[in-house]
């Protein structure tokens, strides 16, 4: 037999693949060390974050300013903290910008497969997938100066500024995020169902409308949960062109604060008054529906289909 | 470096009641088997009857699944000395070395034809560099490739024809100085032509390794074993000698057991 | 009666289709049209001569240019500061976890993804006042708090992209490695990564981009509307997304708003390009495994 | 200086300061003398109405200066009082003085440096010119909802006020409002500078600001008679006024000090004008 190296006897050829072995052995368990060092740091950023929040928000346990916090009122100057009316400008404004994106992002999926023309599919999805790449930023920007005007023309009672505004602009940034995710579930079903049912003579629309749609109902699930949570994650455009009221809005066309936005707009202020207690009680909200979110998510899909179509702010 | 004298038959595998599940479900029960160097068993059955599940047990390579769990006694002769793999074990790197393996699609390795060879010397073995090159020129001589690619062994090892990928894989093999070989329908997936190619290669090396195959083929079967085991439901039912094989009986009551 | 909802769902397609690249169209356009003519060096530089400034001789006004540097020094220090760990915890999950231990990393990772940027950089400012505090009292929001703050937001992509790349290898090539005898680091190095290379490259690059494009972490971390070029990684500095956002509310005069158009448009081009680069890779890789084609 | 540097910043730093010897500004304006040997980072936050003030000032000082950084941010006045009392920068502006209770707290030190009024303003559309006093107290309570009601045109009202950091707001709040209510539908603005801009876009907008902001994009109101102008902001024509500060954590160092000094002196009196502002030096 070849042995290794040149011209030592097969007992040494052993010793020198033991000791070779070791090396290799020794750095294996360095190396898995490293990687779960990395981890750990990675996953107890999460802890870290969380630890944090608590802790900022602490006072507002110990110093019993808890119903004071959770109150409908925000006049800090009369000493009001209450941040009730900005949950409600977060949810109000998530879920408006949900009832908009979302049938729009179903009439889309369902354009993609197979009620609109097959060749349009490959540019539509194109386009939607670019759109993950717009900045938050710009979407804001462009509202600000071409859709607040308008709608303030529209509508005299409004500033421009306002809940509605801020809706439309924001069902634009989770869209994407919606199509992309029950695009992924409709192509699985779509490989597992597409022959079976093309034998069954069904047209390419009727498979979608009585054959996939059922079963594409976590996906379905799913992108609404997730569009619904990202919406809720951003600040930009809220701050931007919500108008940053903190009351609870009456009609679409007024002004309105989320949760977000008042963390921005408040942060730097003295940082023992309730008012800076009052945007970590804000993050601790933002970050526990982010849990129950994932939780939920958990629970309706497999991870895979996530991370291409995560957008932040 | 020429071939060995086969001495009397060296046993160099004694499986005893090896049982292997994965996730609580059992696939192997209760199998007992046993194989020696210079000898090439076929392991024959019908599909899901835990063949490649045993052929992996041998190199633990079943430890990759998910929730596997294997018990009973497993003793290879490594280096003249038996050892219990489960227990008394070497690292593993080092077992699957010496108990090399081939797929039934050819796995290859990113890269070049030499690529694939290199590698596994330069990492497996630590072989420093400079020898790198007359190993792998050996290796495909073992595995009659040589002449085939010695023009283009940096070109990506993916344009070789499917034989020719088997082959390889059984070149990276020997390039690492197994002691057991473990193929698993090694010509699953060739021609006709291409398979018998790997076939008259194999019984030019079974003098010198313990060679266990398991085959999707009664006349392969046929042509190679020198004993082959059938395999139902996770255990060894019926163990045939060469003569076994080529008896027009044993064929029938073959053909029945397995397809 | 099946027909009219067929045809009733195709037209309810057709309108959120149109509905959907109608305002997007306008939107892009709308900023196109504006943005197109203030792309100039004057947009960059001010009044100050281009070269003098690109060197840093100058300090520039009535510019993007330190913003733009600024936001390019942010997106390199946090890709530093995410890239190695979003790599390695990549792999750890892939590999080398199991059983609860992964299910909660998982978790982790998941939640981290799900956690909005205004609350990261909370966290980032929370961070730096007990800092202050405690064991370090001239620590100050600045370009590094910044960089690693999104060096988290951007962290779980990073993760997410790199498991699922290494994930979807298919399980021979994992073997192949590994039935010759490779450590399973080995295996990683020469095999796997190699092969899910591309993968996790254009994981990279979205990650970058949403480094890039985010304003919401930056607001509370140290971005300021005026600094010139950053000068040290403890330094407040400019960059280009809080720039449009200072714009969009108190540009003073036209040129002002005409210069948020212009860098609304840079940004844009930043990142669709890096958007363009990563669609690029993943295509290739994708490509890649139809074709069974396991060489790199 | 600090001395970590990343990189490329350092390589691009140290260009500035092998190149950047030989200014030649000097000359020209004996005020920025006082910053010839003078280097390091001043940080900048709070008040926006300073602003422009601020930025203008940093132009003039890292131009004949480069080895001199000045980073501005804006924030509110709360803003200012925080950060500077927390050590986060090294000027904390406010629009309004700074509670005794503030002082106490951080140990700062004020350097007033400009004269402002607090304008109501509107869009230069808007027929309205002159209101009351109460009339705009009703205005931001919400009792007076359309612009009909105080001789305009039948139009609803828009509400801009400030976020509670803001001095401005303080300072119109107090001596404007009386302490009177703000109604809680008005949209917040974050800036003198964005008041500025949402008042010129908006034709039924009414809100407040500097009256350093107020130019030919937005229009001031006629308040019980007085124009808003920093003639009768100065002269006590007009009543709601307030003074910009400069605020420092004790005692400035050096650099701070030339700062505050260049503000205070001729050449930031020039500035100071030039943005609308009424110098205290005069």
């Amino acid at each position: 037999m070849l042995i290794q190296g040149q011209a030592s006897s097969p007992r040494t050829a052993e010793t020198v693949l033991q000791a070779h072995w070791r090396h290799l052995d020794r750095r294996q368990s360095g190396i898995k060390g490293l990687l779960l060092g990395a981890t750990i740091l990675s996953c107890g950023s999460v802890l870290a974050i969380l630890g944090f929040l608590s802790y900022f928000a602490l006072p507002i346990f110990s110093e019993g300013h808890l119903a004071e916090i959770l109150s409908w009122e925000w006049r800090p100057f009369q000493g009001k903290f209450g941040i009730l009316p900005m949950a409600v400008g977060s949810l109000s404004l998530a879920v408006t910008a949900m009832g908009v994106a979302y049938p729009l992002g179903l009439g889309i999926c369902g354009f993609a497969h197979g009620l609109g023309p097959r060749c349009l599919k490959g540019p539509l999805m194109g386009l939607i997938n670019f759109m993950t790449s717009i900045p938050t930023v710009i979407y804001g920007f462009v509202s600000v100066i071409f859709l607040v005007p308008l709608v303030r023309g529209a509508f005299p009672e409004s500033t421009g500024y306002s809940w509605l505004t801020a809706a439309l602009t924001l069902s634009l940034m989770i869209l994407p995020t919606i199509v992309l995710l029950v695009h992924a579930q409709l192509q699985q079903v779509d490989a597992r169902v597409r022959l079976a049912s093309a034998a069954l003579g069904f047209s390419p629309a009727q498979t979608l409308l009585w054959v996939m749609r059922p079963l594409a109902f976590r996906g379905l699930w799913a992108a609404a949960v997730l569009g619904f949570s990202r919406a809720l994650g951003d600040t930009i455009i809220a701050l931007m062109v919500a108008g940053n009221a903190p009351q609870v809005p009456n009609s679409l066309l007024d002004s309105i604060r989320t949760l977000t936005s008042h963390i921005a707009l408040v942060v730097a202020t003295d940082s023992t008054s309730q008012a800076y207690q009052s945007i970590f009680a804000s993050g601790l909200i933002l970050f526990g529906v982010s849990i129950a979110v994932n939780l939920t998510l958990r629970r309706l899909q497999s991870r895979a289909a996530l991370p291409a179509t995560g957008r932040h702010d | 470096m020429g071939p060995k004298k086969p001495v009397d038959l060296e046993p160099t595998v004694l499986v005893k009641s090896l049982h292997v599940g994965f996730a609580g479900r059992e696939v192997l029960h209760n199998l007992n088997a046993k194989f020696n160097r210079g000898w090439l068993a076929v392991v024959l059955g019908r599909s899901g009857s835990g063949k490649t599940t045993f052929l992996r047990a041998l190199n633990r390579l079943n430890e990759c699944f998910p929730r596997s769990a294997t018990r009973g006694s497993l003793k290879l002769k490594l280096q003249g000395e038996w050892r219990d793999i489960y227990r008394n074990a070497m690292p593993l790197p080092e077992l699957r070395r010496r108990v090399g393996m081939v797929f039934q699609t050819p796995h290859l390795l990113p890269g070049s034809i030499a690529d694939n060879l290199a590698l596994p010397v330069k990492l497996v073995l630590g072989v420093p560099r400079r020898n790198i090159a007359s190993r792998v020129e050996w290796a495909l001589e073992e595995a009659h490739l040589w002449d085939e690619v010695k023009d283009r062994l940096n070109a990506p090892a993916h344009t070789l024809s499917g034989g020719q990928q088997q082959r390889l894989c059984l070149a990276r093999l020997l390039a690492l100085e197994p002691e057991i070989l473990l193929l698993d329908e090694p010509t699953a997936s060739l021609d006709f032509r291409a398979a018998l190619k790997v076939e008259e290669l194999l019984l030019s090396l079974k003098e010198r390794y313990t060679i266990i195959a398991v085959s999707h083929s009664l006349s392969q079967a046929r042509r190679l074993a020198d004993e082959a085991l059938i395999f139902r439901d996770g255990s060894v039912v019926q163990r045939l000698s060469r003569e076994d094989l080529q008896a027009p009986d044993t064929l029938q009551a073959l053909l029945e057991e397995i397809f | 009666m099946i027909k009219k909802i067929t045809y009733l769902a195709q037209a309810c397609s057709w309108l959120a289709v149109l509905t959907t690249v109608g305002m997007i169209l306008l939107f892009l356009g709308f900023l196109g049209v504006r943005g197109f003519d203030t792309i100039n060096p004057t947009l960059f530089f001010g009044n100050t001569p281009p070269w003098g400034a690109i060197i840093g001789r100058l300090p520039v006004w009535h510019g993007i240019w330190p913003a733009c540097v600024g936001t390019v020094a942010l997106v390199l220090l946090s890709s530093l500061l995410a890239i190695p760990l979003g790599l390695a915890s990549g792999i750890y999950l892939a590999h080398y976890a199991s059983g609860a231990w992964k299910r909660w990393f998982s978790l982790a990772v998941e939640v981290l993804a799900g956690i909005p940027s205004i609350v990261m950089g909370l966290f980032g400012f929370a961070l730096i006042l007990s800092l202050r505090k405690t064991v370090a009292p001239q620590a100050n929001t600045c370009l590094l708090l910044s960089a690693g703050c999104l060096a988290l937001l951007v962290l779980p992509y990073l993760i997410l992209m790199t498991q699922t790349a290494l994930e979807a290898l298919p399980d021979e090539l994992r073997q192949a490695g590994l039935s010759l005898g490779f450590t399973p680091w080995q295996n990683m190095v020469h095999v796997l990564l190699p092969v899910a290379g591309r993968g996790i490259l254009s994981g990279v690059i979205l990650a970058v981009g949403r480094a890039a494009e985010d304003t919401a972490v930056i607001l509370l971390t140290g971005v300021v509307a005026n600094s010139g070029l950053p000068s040290g990684i403890l330094d407040k500095y400019e960059a280009l997304p809080f720039h449009i956002f200072f714009l969009a509310a108190e540009a003073r005069s036209d040129a002002e708003l005409a210069q948020g158009f212009g860098a609304a448009l840079i940004l844009l081009i930043l990142t669709a390009a890096l958007f363009l680069g990563a669609y690029y890779l993943k295509s290739t890789f994708t490509k890649t495994w139809d074709q069974k084609n396991l060489s790199i | 200086m600090r001395n970590s540097r990343n990189g490329l910043m350092a390589i691009i730093f140290m260009l500035v300061l092998s190149l950047g010897t030989a200014p030649g500004a000097w000359a020209q304006d004996s005020q920025l003398q006082r910053f010839q040997n003078l280097e390091g980072t001043i940080d900048i936050a709070g008040g926006t109405a300073h602003i422009p003030v601020m930025k203008d000032a940093a132009e003039q000082i890292m131009k004949a200066n480069p080895k001199i950084r000045l980073t501005v941010a804006g924030g509110g006045s709360g803003v200012g009082v925080q950060k500077v009392g927390e050590g986060l920068v090294n000027i904390g502006n406010t629009g309004r003085a700074l509670t005794p209770a503030e002082v106490a707290k951080y140990g700062l030190k004020t350097f007033p440096f400009a004269v402002d009024g607090v304008a109501v303003a509107v869009n230069p559309k808007n027929p309205v010119g002159a209101l009351t006093s109460q009339q705009v107290r009703d205005i931001f309570a919400g009792k007076i909802k359309n612009w009909q009601e105080v001789g305009g045109t039948s139009a609803p009202i828009h509400l801009f006020t400030r976020d509670e950091a803001s001095g401005t707001r303080e300072t119109f709040w107090k001596k404007l409002l009386k302490k009177g209510p703000i109604d809680a539908k008005a949209n917040i603005v974050a800036s003198n500078g964005a008041m500025k801009m949402a008042l010129a876009q908006d034709p039924q907008a009414i809100g407040y600001l500097g009256i350093g902001f107020v130019d030919q994009k937005v229009k001031g109101i006629k308040l019980d008679g007085a124009e808003p102008t920093q003639e009768n902001a100065k002269n006590g024509s007009y009543p709601v006024t307030r003074l910009l500060y400069m605020n420092t954590k004790g005692e400035p160092q050096p650099l701070v000090k030339a700062f505050i000094d260049y503000i205070k002196g001729p050449e930031g009196a020039k500035i100071i004008q030039k943005h609308g502002f009424i110098p205290t030096s005069k």
